[in-house]
């Protein structure tokens, strides 16, 4: 309905009829860009409470998801069923000594945690959270996202290599060669979804998959490229390094990756890092494949409520699965990995791309 | 004919006397013979060495080994007399690799060496350790203490003042 | 380009030694080249605690070598002792003592599998596995008051008779166990991963396995038909029907499958066991002055001398343990304490395999072999 | 008033003053001593002076013991009992303490479960040094306490308070997962009590 959520405040301000008294003392002093420039300000500051907020919950979440697997509770004591137990984990970790250990590159060891973190919050800037809800609709936000994501590995390369630690350079070795393997296919079998829109930018892609076939099928891109999806899906599982491909991490062979070293606050951005990631490629995956907002409408409803509520159903889904798979397969080993990425994953992915170019072409689809 | 008689009649000069522990057929064999008698033993059908152990008796150290056989289901003990002074005989490890550390635990905890065997060493207490536990007249009474080295290495000595916290109330 | 080694001590604090065990790893890039073995970390000299302690009161000793399975350590030790002094033990004592070490074999087993899954990065097996196991905890904690460490064979029988009601919560158990033992596998054995990680990994040739003295179901999984409990048949054992399960492959994959077998096998010895239970003591008193206590309930139980003295000897007992191939090689000198006691435990002599196992491989490699070997540190370092 | 050791009232900081003064008034930390409770008044005691602080104290010690993450360190038997405290059946998760965490720097608990050897004394020493503050100590089983069983080896360090600091002790071979939770639960009460001011440095 909007291009962004910028003129959705505007529309909805105009509504309440403040909107041109407040543009009036602005256009009086001359510096009506100010007032653009708090708004989108408020846009922000709003995004990120919320990316927090949806963060602290995803790690409570994983916890109550891997307790019902495993025949268990999960955290009970804190909070009503222990909701407030991120919140303390939060705090707690504010409140730890932070360690820089002696032989560490002192200044790359500090910077890495905010090169991993803030990049993670950075994909949320084109993701369109609902009909009109995306704080900015790059026309070329599907390339944006691969490209922001991409600097995560070299963080994670800072970070292992500064800590000055065997294990979190073999994990950070290991990051980087996984991210770089998956990368490609991730964009391959994303780039055959832009065949059929036109478009890279994600509200087009999402604005393309409105409507049913036969008032039925919901024409969602995983019907057109199934084999895109499952190669789209694991590889963002690879990106995002989660079981079964958490090989920066790896508890039991690394003792804790690339991060084995850092502790309080840093750990805790790298943790955060890690959620927020999960989120957003969630987000990405529901947008290209899975519908994006688009859902039946509701009456009275305004669309603006119903869309996000269907994205955030279908993204938590998809996280849903995210964790209900790290809880039930083993971790692969990183040779099998990379193998699996660049002989199998990556000609399939093209084939792929190459059978989606003849059939558009074609006119088919 | 049991596996020790048949073991006499293969070395009739390196086995000193046979006899039974419990059920089980044992032949003493002379020191410098064990290799022979053990590779005659492997090829009697004793692929298994079960155990190498070693004993204090103040005035000598035996050395017991035990050897089973899972085709003729049988056991068969061979044991050394050493000389308290120099307690030295020679490695299976040639014969067995899972000698290897049976060996090197018996140089550890009683003091037995082993000729030609690659790499002995102590095993499960640090190197440095004063003294051989299973010795009868190991002291008991000195406490000893581990630190770890620049490069990990355990340093043992008796004075635990860069480790302990509180005054030590060992015995 | 220069490339230079890198050397890597993994432990003796690492999350998937089993405890405090330290590999030195000299490694090309992530291809360990050379795996050295550093232990000694639980080192506790329970061979000296051994001679300083009279015969009955070692016993709580050999529940803490190898602490997963604590009845067939007890039992090691205590049926060298009676070999050594020539004590009968009653059947039905026999009967008791055998279910229970398969039950342990069972928990063994399910704690080895799980704790190799959590190290592949399966959380959900091990708590899965532990469920059962509490219950089986249970169980043993009915019979004899302890959870882990049991002191409950003791020469001559074991202390107490089985509490009432024990058989039929046994069987449920055992019921449980065989419904659980189908999701075990449906987890498991269907999974991909689970496969690519543990096939042609830590391989280890039958005649090699022998070499290095490996025994119990890492042997077995080598393709070597051998069973203590066959081999040389003691307790009940020869009574009962049951099979050594073996696998030819030699791999890790080979060893766990072997250990799944095992369950199934110790369950079918469980329900042997159970159905044949006859009644009568479960001490004998005929030799050391063990006396029949009366007014009891069931007029069985009985004392234990406190001081016990056996004929001047040497015996070498060895026994099928989870683990392997346990012996207990005791000299006695006719007095109240033991000469000297050696203990030939199984998981010191199966880790001499590692290090041929892992040449070549990665850590990740490591971490599967070492996982399905089966070490418990306590059994290791005594 | 005064209330569960902390100062509420607002008084003006003067450490000078503070360190001057001889005899104080009696205050709750003196009741404290009566009941013999060592550690809780030497937490006390650190926080004379502390008045600024005691509600981000008190924020801080609620989220603390809320999210005890322990350090996976096993060293024997107890580790068995520790693992089985974790699992499904008893589900230490329930406290927010599942995430085991192994490495130290990110640690907040060590449970020193089992037998510290002569050889594994600098080592566990290390692994506590190498955890961040704030940092708490359980010594589980006879064996952490005092040596135990093995009290009369020659191997076996006779209790592992004389290289590190315990707060609690659980007493038992091993001991069941349950006293496991109680020793949790009496840390969690011991932390409430605490002060970090004091050790932040932030009232001198």
């Amino acid at each position: 309905m909007f291009e962004n959520a910028y003129e959705l405040i505007v529309y909805i301000m105009t509504a309440l009829g403040i909107y041109d008294s407040i543009f009036r003392v602005f256009e009086v002093l001359g510096i009506e860009y100010v007032l653009r420039i708090i708004i989108v300000f408020v846009e922000i500051v709003v995004l990120f409470a919320f990316a927090l907020v949806t963060i602290m919950f995803l790690t409570w979440m994983e916890r109550k998801v891997v307790a019902m697997v495993q025949a268990r509770y999960g955290p009970m004591v804190t909070g009503p069923r222990g909701l407030l137990q991120p919140v303390m984990d939060g705090v707690k970790l504010i409140g730890k000594e932070d360690i820089i250990p002696d032989k560490a590159d002192r200044w790359v060891f500090t910077l890495a945690p905010f090169i991993i973190f803030i990049p993670a919050l950075l994909v949320f800037i084109p993701l369109p959270f609902g009909d009109s809800l995306v704080i900015s609709n790059f026309k070329i936000g599907l390339l944006y996202i691969i490209a922001v994501s991409a600097i995560s590995p070299i963080a994670i390369l800072l970070a292992g290599w500064a800590s000055n630690n065997k294990y979190s350079l073999m994990g950070a070795m290991r990051a980087v060669a996984q991210d770089i393997s998956y990368t490609i296919p991730l964009a391959l079998a994303a780039i055959a979804i832009v065949m059929f829109t036109g478009s890279l930018s994600m509200v087009d892609i999402v604005t393309a998959q409105g409507g049913t076939w036969f008032g039925v099928i919901p024409k969602w891109f995983i019907f057109l490229q199934p084999l895109g999806f499952i190669l789209f899906l694991i590889a963002s599982i690879a990106e995002m390094g989660r079981i079964p491909f958490d090989f920066q991490e790896s508890e039991s062979e690394l003792v804790a990756g690339f991060f084995t070293e850092y502790s309080g606050m840093k750990f805790a951005m790298f943790f955060l890092a890690e959620y927020a990631h999960l989120f957003a490629v969630s987000g990405i995956v529901v947008t290209l494949f899975l519908g994006g907002w688009n859902g039946p409408a509701v009456p009275f409803i305004p669309v603006q409520i119903t869309s996000l509520v269907y994205f955030l159903i279908k993204t938590y889904a998809v996280i849903f699965f995210a964790m209900w798979l790290r809880d039930t397969v083993p971790r692969m080993r990183i040779d099998q990995l990379l193998g699996l990425g660049w002989k199998v994953m990556v000609p399939v992915a093209l084939l792929n791309l190459l059978v989606t170019g003849l059939l558009v072409t074609a006119g088919v689809i | 004919m049991n596996a020790a008689e048949e073991l006499k009649n293969a070395l009739p000069n390196s086995v000193v006397s046979i006899s039974f522990q419990l059920d089980k057929p044992l032949a003493i064999i002379k020191k410098e013979d064990i290799l022979k008698a053990a590779t005659i033993a492997r090829d009697m059908g004793f692929v298994h060495l079960s155990v190498i152990t070693g004993i204090d008796y103040c005035d000598r150290y035996e050395v017991v080994y035990n050897f089973l056989s899972y085709v003729r289901k049988q056991n068969l003990v061979l044991k050394v007399i050493l000389d308290h002074n120099n307690p030295v005989v020679d490695s299976l490890t040639s014969i067995w690799k899972g000698a290897d550390w049976l060996e090197r635990e018996t140089y550890d905890l009683v003091g037995i060496k082993f000729s030609g065997h690659p790499d002995l060493k102590r095993i499960l207490l640090p190197e440095g350790w004063a003294g051989h536990p299973l010795q009868k007249d190991y002291d008991m009474k000195t406490e000893q203490f581990v630190t770890i080295g620049d490069d990990g290495e355990d340093i043992v000595s008796t004075d635990g003042s860069n480790l302990l916290r509180r005054k030590y109330h060992g015995n | 380009m220069e490339t230079d080694e890198l050397i890597l001590n993994m432990g003796p604090v690492h999350p998937s030694t089993h405890g405090v065990l330290r590999f030195r790893l000299r490694m090309d890039g992530e291809i360990i080249k050379n795996c050295e073995i550093v232990m000694g970390y639980l080192h506790r000299g329970t061979e000296k605690l051994g001679e300083m302690k009279t015969y009955l009161q070692f016993i709580p000793y050999t529940d803490r070598l190898d602490y997963i399975s604590a009845m067939p350590n007890n039992y090691a030790y205590v049926k060298a002792v009676e070999e050594l002094a020539g004590i009968e033990v009653p059947q039905r004592a026999e009967y008791i003592r055998v279910m229970i070490m398969e039950l342990n074999r069972i928990v063994n087993h399910i704690v080895s599998i799980g704790s190799l899954l959590m190290d592949l990065g399966a959380a959900t097996m091990i708590m899965w596995g532990f469920r059962e196991r509490e219950t089986a905890l249970q169980l043993f904690e009915q019979l004899c008051g302890a959870r882990m460490t049991f002191n409950y064979i003791k020469p001559g029988g074991v202390r107490e008779d089985l509490p009432e009601g024990f058989i039929p919560k046994l069987r449920e158990w055992m019921k449980d166990m065989e419904k659980r033992l189908v999701d075990y596998e449906q987890l498991i054995n269907d999974n991909e991963i689970f496969h690519m990680r543990m096939k042609d990994i830590g391989t280890i040739s039958a005649q090699e396995a022998i070499n290095y003295g490996l025994t119990g179901p890492s042997l077995r999984g080598s393709g070597v038909d051998y069973d203590m409990r066959k081999i040389e048949p003691y307790s009940i054992y020869p009574d009962i029907d049951f099979k050594a399960c073996t696998r030819p492959e030699g791999d890790s994959y080979a060893r766990y499958i072997v250990r799944i077998d095992e369950i199934k096998e110790s369950l079918q010895i469980l329900r042997q066991v159970i159905d044949s239970m006859p009644e009568g003591k479960i001490v004998s008193n005929a030799k050391y002055g063990i006396a029949p206590m009366t007014g009891s309930p069931s007029s069985v139980m009985t004392y234990f001398p406190r001081i016990f003295t056996p004929h001047a000897g040497e015996v070498y007992s060895r026994i099928e343990a989870p683990k392997g191939e346990l012996g207990f090689y005791i000299v006695s000198d006719g007095t109240t304490k033991p000469y000297r006691v050696k203990i030939r435990s199984p998981s010191f002599c199966n880790l001499t395999a590692i290090p041929k196992m892992v040449q070549g491989l990665r850590i990740p490699d490591l971490i599967a072999a070492f996982g399905t070997i089966d070490v418990v540190l306590g059994d290791v370092d005594r | 008033m005064e209330k569960g050791g902390i100062r509420l009232d607002p008084v003006t900081i003067d450490t000078t003053k503070i360190k001057t003064i001889k005899r104080r008034p009696v205050t709750a930390i003196d009741k404290l001593e009566d009941t013999g409770m060592i550690s809780t008044i030497l937490a006390a005691r650190e926080r004379e002076g502390l008045i600024l602080f005691s509600t981000i104290d008190q924020v801080f010690n609620w989220a603390r013991l809320s999210s005890l993450w322990p350090v996976t360190s096993g060293l024997a038997c107890c580790a068995i009992e520790m693992m089985a405290t974790a699992m499904a059946h008893h589900d230490i998760a329930r406290f927010g303490m599942e995430i085991f965490r192994a490495s130290p720097r990110q640690a907040d608990l060590m449970f020193v479960a089992g037998t510290v050897t002569k050889r594994m004394a600098p080592r566990v020493k290390k692994l506590y040094e190498m955890m961040a503050e704030p940092k708490w100590v359980i010594a589980v089983g006879a064996c952490a306490s005092t040596g135990g069983p093995y009290h009369e080896s020659y191997s076996v360090l006779k209790g592992v308070d004389n290289i590190i600091p315990v707060d609690v002790y659980v007493p038992g071979c091993p001991p069941r997962p349950e006293a496991f939770l109680y020793a949790v639960i009496q840390l969690r009460e011991k932390i409430k009590n605490e002060g970090y001011g004091a050790k932040w440095g932030l009232n001198k």
